[in-house]
């Protein structure tokens, strides 16, 4: 068996087994009325439901892989003289202390990760806000126009105002019109794509696997 | 490819197209070589042809791969990549060599020819470890004569440091900063001004039902509402901390009203950081619900499931092998869960932060679902889309939103005690008048609860459910209650300078509030120093005062607890905004007891603001509103500000672009 | 921790997070890095502990004892998947290194192949057929109300000229003049037109969603410090 | 629609993609012309100021990750990274590529060492955390490493607005696309430029001269013409079932239709 074609052929097997596994399995309905369909279906389904248990625990694990590198990089950072390389390297290592030591303890996470992860969801805000204040800039155009406006009529009409009720028509009916085509254009869009190449990726031709 | 020659670019494999019935990737297959294209008499690869004995592929697959795989990273990569030296051939081995011994010129040719040969030398092939085409660097002599021509030209030197990377940012601190610090400091200063003064009060709340337009989330209220003991329920957390500024209300409301009817909410996500996170909400809900002096325990009241990791990945294991999912506990503990499938579950709660968590359970988890639903809650910026999906799924049942319909919500569920309440204490153990009547609609309620539909979706207009908190598997009759809290027509003025009476609580201990005038009469609900209520009559005595509570009931309370003022609208609901009641800690306990009447164990419920501590064993925080109000009023603010903010802006660079045009138009 | 200490720590770094909106000043900016740095190492830790509890530790005591099965598949099979798993994994972590290229693009093959028929299956039924199946399909009482039967048609209208948005063809001699004729272009643009508009009113709903955000932030900055 | 007939649709139209993805590849697509997309303009003028100013590229997949549901998206993303980082390679700083997701590293290290050999060129490959943690690293990471330009194509959320804020903070032009809508919202109003949605699939081809990389953008043509003219004719099914002929809304669109293709000529002439 070849170097570079072993991949390819693993992911050519692997990837249809898998494919047809979900797609046609666990549904007896599929075979007809024949005493053996229930058992046919079940055996189809299999391979696929223990690809997916294997591939859960991989992804599980595959954290090890980020925190390698995280690790890595850091301390590679640090050798060099860099400050906050070393805060990040002692967060991590206290975190690991403080949850080996105080099992199931959630005080932590309250402490420090809420309110720094809140803190930057609102200071997302900010960014949004000045963001969108210069869409012009970038866009001076008829769609850069076309979305400030459609921006300004969301956001007036979320706004409990009682003046403001004709715009809260308004963007209700934008809400459950215009956009609900345009969001699903752009997921048709992407579940299009999605198909296209993950047959490509099943079939065994693409190219990442290989080099 | 049409480029010159260079040695970056030397392998691609357009230059070296192998021969068609070699495919690029079998190149592979061969012991590593160098390709090298510019050595002359390169040995054909003789294993080349005599490959056939792989597996038959498609012809057509076979034929196209050459052209498609062209700058296949498999071919780049397997030129690009170092290898060790005695990996190659001999014939490189010797060729190298040579090529090393060159680049050190010898002294008589120096002499002999000054200078011109220090030019012409052959780059220095630099001795790696390891590795052979690393790096092509210049001789030692030949960097001299770049530094010299760098001197002539005025160049920089390469050890200056100064120079060495050039920094294109621009400056930290320039003027056209000051436009966004502005932005910024505006945007903040009106988000928390509704927090440090209650003048401004712009917009209303939100209404206290959802809006008869929106389905979905009544819907949604009434099917947790219908919930039984011990049903399950998986409540699926997709949302991190980032969000929970957001959505903790919302699953705070959901698993209140979830576990007050001693239902089992079982918790997942696929976020690890929510698994945490849905332990803190846990808590924050036990410190407020205790059952008979315990608070809710894992493995007994609710169980938080492992977390599923893999995003889609670990959602369809939940939607495939629910049964193991079930099985293991975030600790990773055996759990005691037995199920076979999702559809045991009686509903699947979902409450989203993304976009892509919706997606991902709509793809995934929905179509799987064959009898329970799956009902939605998402923030703001994930609902244009879960709209979209809770439109074309069947599965997806309504759709609660945001902060606002969290306190619609919240409202909802409070009113429904309350009615709770109501009935409770007229068929409690006081109220003997409980007739006769009543008790024949029992039957008749069992069977229509017996009947109640769990997959398909409530008519919103249905009766609202018995309440389904006994421990009891017997369910206490009720009678059918059509009367919703709202239609309690409260005798408030409208025009807000009309002079009031209101009773102010005096009495440093908690003061009860009664059905009747009289301290036979139940409890309603519980009120302590400060809070102050609108008054509608006084018994005959004036002993007692009935007044309007914040709920949208009356009751009674007695004069000698109470001073009665006259205030006028304006001030009166200068507080909070509530219509009827002002208390002094806007937080909302409800009380539970049990008592034993008619030989049967019956719930009742009291409502209080302030904490009960001590003797008393059950009590169910509803919700805390102490931030309630000033937050909404400062989204409202903040969402003003915002628009003006992008209108603004966006008019100055239109302008400024419109100019820039019109300048550049004039050139032309 | 106690609640106190609890909220006065929330209450530091979340005004370490804030200093953001003041630049890179050199102090300040050094309190949002430091913070934010703390926050990357915590949040790598935590993930790494949850996913060690929920998910390798009750394999790992599956193999200390072989009495129970933490999945229907059985004792055997659990720890044949998980060995193979940790395999995999063993492998990913090991692509760097050159040496056994072809057994670790091997394996990395699998886990792309898998997650790629995972997307595949779940795009088609849970995306691709459900949303056009409701692009097609029109409200009961179309005589009756007009209104209903132009919002289904806009929006397949819509729909239909946003996903041609993407047409990727262009003319044959598109190098000189333009890449498309006119028709298509007009099918074009009107999908851009609901594209956009889809687009703003997701940021306007992010605005929303973050102005939650701050106000929640703001209401605790209050409470506990002001 | 039912289980059995959903398995049955999917499966055909699995069954056609494959047959279209080798029609494709056998025709290699040669004398099909991608359009340009207007976000990749600029991309070369990156290329050269990151090698002529020695300050990386930053190409972010953000969390499109192996194994999960954007494992396409992924795949796409990295063939792009691929194409971008063999123009770069004369550069004297390898590129930085970040990720969220840690089963793209392998991907991430792939893109760069295709290209790269020297020293280090590994440890530009770097994960973070996902969503937030990513973001707010990222915007620590461009205080550090001042690349030339960003490049982030992949999957976001609405965090995206951080980076993008950092990045026009510090005069770093950027290109962003996600196959995540409030990601794909942020990127069209904050991003120096930017692919909408389903491009991300077609920037491969649209980077690279040789017929191959068109492949997928010529099958995704291909069904989008199948569905958008099987979908009218489904509507059209539908309405013949429900409307008279001659009803009134019918012939008022009809109208409709008839004046906009009206007006349409006339602008045409």
């Amino acid at each position: 068996m070849g170097r570079a074609g072993l991949a390819g052929i693993v992911a050519f097997a692997v990837g249809l087994t898998t494919v047809l596994s979900l797609l046609l399995g666990n549904n007896p309905a599929l075979f007809g009325d024949q005493p053996g369909s229930e058992e046919l279906a079940r055996r189809l389904a299999l391979p696929g439901d223990v690809l997916l248990r294997l591939l859960v625990i991989v992804i599980a694990l595959s954290i090890v892989i980020g925190i390698v590198n995280l690790l890595y990089i850091h301390i590679g950072r640090l050798t060099r003289g860099k400050f906050y390389s070393a805060v990040l390297l002692a967060s991590f290592a206290f975190t690991i202390f403080w949850l080996t030591v105080n099992r199931g303890d959630t005080s932590l996470l309250e402490a420090v990760q809420v309110p720094i992860e809140s803190a930057l969801a609102a200071l997302l805000f900010l960014s949004l806000a000045l963001g969108g204040a210069r869409v012009m800039q970038k866009r001076a155009d008829i769609w850069g126009l076309l979305f400030v406006a459609v921006v300004l009529s969301v956001l007036l009409g979320s706004l409990p105002l009682a003046e403001l009720a004709p715009v809260r028509a308004f963007s209700a009916w934008l809400l459950a019109v215009p956009v609900s085509a345009g969001a699903r254009a752009i997921l048709l869009g992407i579940a299009l794509g999605t198909i296209v190449v993950g047959v490509r990726a099943v079939l065994g031709l693409d190219r990442s696997y290989r080099g | 490819m049409s480029e010159e020659f260079n040695w970056l670019d030397y392998a691609e494999p357009d230059e070296e197209a192998p021969a068609p019935s070699a495919r690029p990737g079998l190149r592979r297959f061969l012991p590593r070589r160098p390709t090298l294209p510019s050595l002359p008499g390169r040995p054909r690869l003789p294993s080349l042809p005599s490959i056939p004995s792989l597996p038959r592929l498609p012809r057509l697959r076979r034929r196209a791969q050459p052209a498609l795989d062209k700058p296949s990273a498999a071919d780049l990569l397997s030129v690009h990549e170092e290898r060790p030296l005695d990996e190659l051939d001999d014939r490189l081995q010797s060729l190298r060599e040579r090529a090393v011994a060159s680049s050190q010129p010898e002294a008589e040719a120096r002499q002999a020819l000054y200078d011109v040969d220090e030019l012409l030398a052959a780059p220095e092939i630099l001795r790696k470890p390891g590795g052979v085409i690393s790096a092509a660097a210049l001789s030692k002599a030949q960097r001299q004569q770049v530094e010299l021509l760098k001197d002539i030209v005025g160049a920089p030197q390469a050890g200056d440091a100064s120079v060495s990377r050039i920094r294109l940012s621009p400056p930290l601190f320039s003027l056209s900063a000051i436009p966004r610090i502005i932005g910024t400091a505006v945007l903040l200063l009106m988000a928390s001004l509704p927090f440090v003064s209650s003048d401004f009060a712009e917009g209303e709340l939100p209404p206290s039902e959802f809006h008869e337009d929106r389905h979905g989330p009544t819907t949604l209220y009434n099917l947790l509402d219908n919930l039984t003991p011990a049903d399950y329920v998986l409540v699926a957390f997709e949302y991190g901390p980032t969000a929970a500024g957001e959505l903790d209300a919302i699953a705070e409301l959901f698993l209140r009203h979830i576990v007050a009817q001693r239902a089992v909410p079982l918790i997942v996500s696929s976020n690890p950081i929510a698994i945490a996170h849905a332990q803190n909400i846990i808590s924050r809900v036990n410190r407020s619900v205790a059952f008979s002096g315990e608070s809710l325990r894992h493995g007994r009241d609710y169980f938080i499931l492992r977390y599923l990791p893999g995003g889609p990945l670990g959602l369809r294991e939940l939607s495939e092998n629910f049964a193991d999912v079930a099985r293991v506990s975030y600790k990773g503990t055996l759990t005691g869960l037995q199920f076979d499938s999702l559809d045991d579950v009686t509903y699947v709660v979902m409450i989203a932060e993304r976009a892509e968590d919706m997606r991902n359970w709509a793809e995934q988890v929905a179509p799987q679902l064959d009898r329970t639903p799956l009902l939605a809650a998402s923030g703001y910026a994930a609902a244009p889309l879960a709209q979209v999906y809770a439109d074309s799924m069947d599965e997806i049942v309504g759709l609660v939103v945001g902060y606002r319909d969290a306190y619609t919500y919240a409202e909802m569920l409070e009113a429904n005690f309350a009615e709770l309440l109501r009935d409770a204490s007229e068929l409690g153990s006081g109220s003997a008048e409980a007739s006769p009547a009543k008790i024949d609609e029992q039957p008749r309620n069992e069977a229509a609860q017996a009947e109640r539909p769990l997959a398909t979706a409530v008519p919103p207009a249905s009766a609202i459910p018995p309440p389904a908190v006994a421990p009891l598997p017997t369910t206490t009759p009720r009678p059918p209650n059509t009367e919703t809290p709202t239609e309690t027509a409260l005798p408030t003025a409208t025009a807000t300078q009309q002079m009031i009476s209101v009773v102010e609580v005096t009495s440093p201990r908690q003061v009860r509030i009664r059905r009747g005038p009289t301290t036979a009469d139940d409890i309603l609900q519980l009120a302590q120093a400060g809070d102050m209520f609108q008054i509608i009559a006084t018994n005959g005595d004036g002993s007692w005062y009935n007044i309007a509570l914040s709920n949208g009931l009356d009751g009674w309370i007695a004069g000698i607890l109470v001073e009665e003022k006259a205030l006028s609208m304006a001030e009166f609901l200068g507080g909070g905004g509530e219509a009827s009641a002002r208390l002094s800690d806007e937080r909302v306990y409800l009380r539970r007891e049990w008592s034993l009447s008619l030989g049967k164990n019956r719930p009742r419920y009291y409502q209080s603001n302030a904490p009960i501590t001590g003797d008393i064993p059950e009590y169910v925080l509803m919700r805390d509103r102490s931030a309630e109000v000033p937050r909404l009023r400062a989204m409202t603010l903040g969402t003003l500000t915002t628009v003006v903010t992008i209108a603004l802006g966006n008019v100055i660079f239109a302008l400024s672009a419109l100019r820039r045009r019109q300048r550049n138009g004039e050139r032309k | 921790m106690t609640e106190q200490t609890i909220g006065l720590i929330s209450f530091v770094l979340t005004l370490m997070v804030f200093s953001y909106v003041l630049g890179d000043l050199p102090l300040i900016g050094a309190l949002y890095r430091t913070a934010i740095y703390i926050f990357v190492g915590m949040t790598a830790a935590f993930t790494l502990v949850v996913s060690y509890e929920g998910l390798i530790l009750p394999y790992l005591q599956d193999i200390q004892n072989t009495e129970t099965s933490w999945t229907t598949l059985g004792y055997q099979a659990d720890i044949y998947i998980f060995f193979t798993a940790l395999l995999f994994g063993l492998l990913l972590l090991l692509k760097p290194i050159r040496a056994f290229t072809w057994l670790t693009n091997s394996a990395f093959a699998v886990v792309i192949v898998v997650g790629a028929a995972v997307a595949l299956a779940g795009a088609l039924a849970g995306t691709l057929f459900p949303l056009l199946r409701a692009t097609v399909t029109i409200p009961e009482n179309l005589t009756a109300d007009f209104s209903a039967l132009v919002d289904t048609l806009t929006v397949f209208i819509g729909t239909m000229t946003g996903l041609f948005y993407f047409q990727y063809q262009a003319r044959a001699n598109s190098e000189f003049g333009e890449e498309h004729s006119r028709l298509t272009r007009a099918f074009r643009h009107t999908g851009k037109v609901f594209i956009v508009t889809a687009l703003g009113a997701i940021y306007a709903s992010a605005i929303l969603t973050s102005l939650t955000i701050l106000s929640e932030r703001i209401s605790f900055l209050f409470q506990f410090g002001f | 629609m039912d289980d059995t007939t959903l398995q049955v649709y999917s499966v055909v139209f699995v069954a056609i993609t494959v047959v279209l993805v080798y029609t494709a590849r056998y025709f290699q697509a040669r004398r099909w012309r991608q359009r340009q997309l207007d976000g990749m303009k600029r991309i070369p003028q990156w290329i050269t100021q990151s090698i002529e100013s020695s300050r990386p590229l930053h190409l972010s997949f953000g969390n499109a990750g192996v194994g999960g549901d954007n494992t396409p998206v992924a795949l796409a993303e990295a063939e792009f990274f691929h194409q971008v980082v063999r123009r770069a390679e004369s550069c004297d700083m390898s590129p930085v590529v970040s990720l969220s997701a840690p089963t793209s590293l392998p991907l991430g290290q792939d893109v760069l060492r295709r290209a790269w050999l020297k020293g280090g060129a590994l440890s530009r490959a770097q994960w973070y955390p996902p969503d937030l943690a990513y973001a707010s690293a990222i915007s620590a990471l461009m205080a550090d490493d001042e690349p030339a330009a960003h490049i982030m194509a992949g999957s976001f959320g609405a965090e995206l607005a951080l980076m993008l804020d950092s990045a026009a903070r510090r005069g770093q032009p950027s290109l962003a696309v996600s196959d995540r809508l409030d990601g794909q919202a942020v990127a069209f109003a904050q991003a120096d430029h930017v692919l909408i949605g389903e491009e991300l699939f077609a920037a491969p081809g649209s980077s690279s001269q040789d017929g191959g990389g068109h492949g997928d953008a010529a099958v995704l043509d291909v069904w989008r013409a199948l569905i958008i003219s099987g979908a009218t004719i489904l509507l059209m099914l539908e309405f013949s079932k429900r409307l008279p002929l001659l009803s009134w809304p019918l012939v008022a669109i009809g109208v409709a239709i008839l004046l906009l293709l009206g007006i349409f000529t006339v602008w045409r002439r």
